[in-house]
């Protein structure tokens, strides 16, 4: 049985993943935490702020999740993103994936992160003391 | 037509929902885009900029219809 | 500041891991942790043990934390095994590492796990329903 | 010379550490290699199985002193 949970919260609790991913028939589980750094490129990060085309964003992280799970055989899978305001050291995205051998579980959490970061429609904008900054935006 | 605007596409316009004035109604994905570029040169500077369809990436060939749901996409940047 | 947390312990709360690896430099944390598995090559397992040469087991595995912060630019690393008599699905090990970018944390994290498997001196033995078996003992 | 046993090492002799007689001491890893595999076969038998000097890794060519903490290290299974 392959379960899949996908959601867009408010705020993420890292701490309940391996119980959301644990699963009898898994021996491994691998799970990326995306936090947010205090420093880009020297200049220091007072907060992010994080936005969604949510029903979009949803079915684009759906997508990743079923495709994950035909290239690889998983047992469980998870993304999860934040929106709103988050602060220095917050988590702001959560992807993991639970599999009978470690190798699928690696291969599929980084899939999940690098797709999801391709084609989720959430946009980050990093806010400085001075200037805010719609991230990757401009070339 | 209204077309939902997000992250700097918003700050662009200057608000979250854009109507295209009846004359200028896009009968493409392309001519959409074509259009936000010449009316709000800002788009033309952008990294890429996509197009979603009833909450869809859209090619630039699709047509589009009245009852769509249309949103820009600016370069996404989420995790 | 790069920090290690070393650890042999008798039953693992993976539940902490995160906060053990957060980081105001680090934008990624990527995790796995291993697990019971019910079933090995179609045999249901009933428990595993987990037998260690502790002294020896700590200095492996601090040498492995310590290669894998020479080879990657982490901020902070954490491997944790369990010992004892573990059920289906509980948690065995725990590896992780955090960083500013996830390649590094992803590379690392699984540098950590394999090495682990070839290097510390911790046995498993397989409990079934009529044997018992130490696991990669024998050709 | 007293030699801690582990894992299957342990279940081999029968208990988890062994004391090679004073007639038999071995005075190199090498030696303590062969004369546990001629004593007890089951040795022979292993994956592969490596000798721990002071609880580090230690080639075949090492020497034993008396007051070393020796281990016998069968096939690691961790993780």
């Amino acid at each position: 049985m392959s379960e899949k949970i996908i959601e867009i919260v408010d705020d993420i609790d890292a701490s309940s993943v391996f119980t959301e991913l644990s699963d009898a028939h898994s021996g491994g589980i691998c799970v990326f935490v995306g936090t947010v750094r205090e420093f880009t490129q020297g200049e220091e990060v007072v907060s992010l702020e994080f936005e969604t085309y949510k029903k979009m964003a949803l079915k684009e992280m759906d997508k990743i999740a079923v495709d994950a799970m035909e290239k690889w055989k998983l047992n469980k899978v998870i993304i999860r993103h934040a929106v709103g305001l988050k602060k220095v050291e917050a988590p702001v995205v959560v992807v993991g994936a639970s599999s009978a051998h470690r190798d699928a579980c690696f291969e599929a959490c980084r899939y999940l992160i690098d797709t999801l970061k391709e084609t989720v429609p959430i946009w980050k904008k990093e806010m400085f003391e001075n200037k805010t900054v719609w991230v990757s935006a401009h070339p | 037509m209204d077309v939902l605007l997000f992250g700097i596409a918003k700050d662009i316009i200057g608000k979250s929902e854009f109507e295209v004035p009846t004359d200028d109604i896009p009968k493409s994905v392309q001519e959409l885009k074509e259009y936000l570029i010449k009316k709000f040169p800002d788009f033309g500077k952008l990294s890429s900029f996509a197009v979603a369809v009833n909450s869809e990436y859209a090619l630039d060939d699709v047509t589009l219809n009245g009852n769509d749901e249309i949103a820009i996409i600016p370069p996404v940047s989420g995790g």
